[in-house]
């Protein structure tokens, strides 16, 4: 099963989709989803990561079947 | 309790006239505090002419923060109900941003209610404002502290 | 800024409506933020059900003094425009008391401002209410704190 | 020229009427006035008093032609 990843705003723009696939692997975090997408390009400071619809660490463990988004800082209201 | 998002332009107060009616039925005589807020886009933000704006937000994810931004406002007082809107897309300066109301039976709840829902929102709940000026297009970095 | 007192029941939503059209002629895209208040009449006070109230004013001074509160509310934070409304007179239960409704550029300003309004009124407007219950009436002795 | 006192709410019902005339007099304080009109009767603990509108202390001078007025706590809003 994959992990499904999204992106939103200013994020989306800069690289230029609005989501990934990825593979599960055991063991992996949603800093190891990024790193394992954009190997070459660090998490932008101040980015913002959700995993089914909660924030999230950088830390926090994801799953096979896991939705997860990185954004940056929220601008509504 | 009501909490919506508007993709398009929505007139508040008619909005809240309308709700109101039917919070009467069943509140009538028990509430006697209505606080409530609109935030509107204006056509001039950090220094610089808007001439248009894009609210983008995440579908899902959006809704249930709201929903669980309201939850927290019932835990923390006695509200006897609310009603929250937000406008998703393509706004022009001048057109309603967000409405947030709360009904409650005193005073002091009322508006430390209405305004923890929009401090927490504008923290929280993911929305992206991108302004379009006479100089081109920009996402909106962050949102001023309350 | 309107301040107006009323002799006869009012719709404080219809009444707002009508008088945001006349600030979105002056100031539509100036404004951000609009903070409303509505306190209406409960059936029940301090323990005791209510069957009608009736609020007197001191002609003259009630009207001066909301507009001293008002003006104090204007040095304080930069109000772009308001709306206060207050009811004297005989009122049944559900009936709208006061309205105050306050529009600046951002939202802390017009809580702010919409609060002290509020708050100034309650402690220094010159309005007395007197409560008929099914065990007589009686005069309310103060007004329960912020 | 006269001083025209007011009573609001409980305390007019309490005294039976709306208001009283006073002459005026030489060094006379808003204390004075109630005094004056009310010889039997102490000012009610938490009266206000108002001369010509504005809030007062029961120090304060009152004038031939001012308006003087008492009246308990207010209960707006």
């Amino acid at each position: 099963m994959t992990i499904q990843v999204k992106y939103f705003a200013s994020l989306r723009d800069r690289l230029g989709r609005d989501g990934d696939e990825l593979e599960s692997v055991s063991g992996l975090t949603v800093a190891g989803v990024w790193a394992a997408l954009h190997p070459k390009t660090p998490l932008p400071p101040n980015t913002l990561a959700a995993v089914n619809l909660e924030y999230a660490s950088l830390e926090q463990a994801v799953r096979a079947g896991d939705e997860v988004a990185f954004f940056p800082p929220v601008t509504g209201g | 309790m009501r909490v919506e998002l508007r993709p398009a332009s929505f007139a508040p107060l008619a909005e809240l006239a309308a709700y109101q009616a039917e919070v009467d039925t069943r509140l009538l005589g028990q509430y006697g505090a209505l606080s409530m807020f609109i935030g509107t886009m204006r056509d001039f933000n950090d220094g610089h002419a808007v001439q248009t704006m894009n609210l983008e937000h995440y579908p899902g994810m959006t809704e249930y923060q709201l929903q669980r931004i309201a939850e927290a406002a019932w835990r923390q007082w006695p509200v006897l109900d609310g009603l929250l809107l937000h406008r998703v897309g393509a706004l022009q300066p001048g057109e309603p941003i967000v409405l947030v109301a709360v009904w409650t039976a005193q005073r002091a709840a009322a508006f430390s209610a209405c305004r923890f829902l929009i401090e927490e929102l504008k923290a929280k709940a993911p929305f992206w404002k991108r302004e379009e000026t006479g100089q081109g297009a920009h996402w909106v970095s962050h949102n001023t502290p309350a």
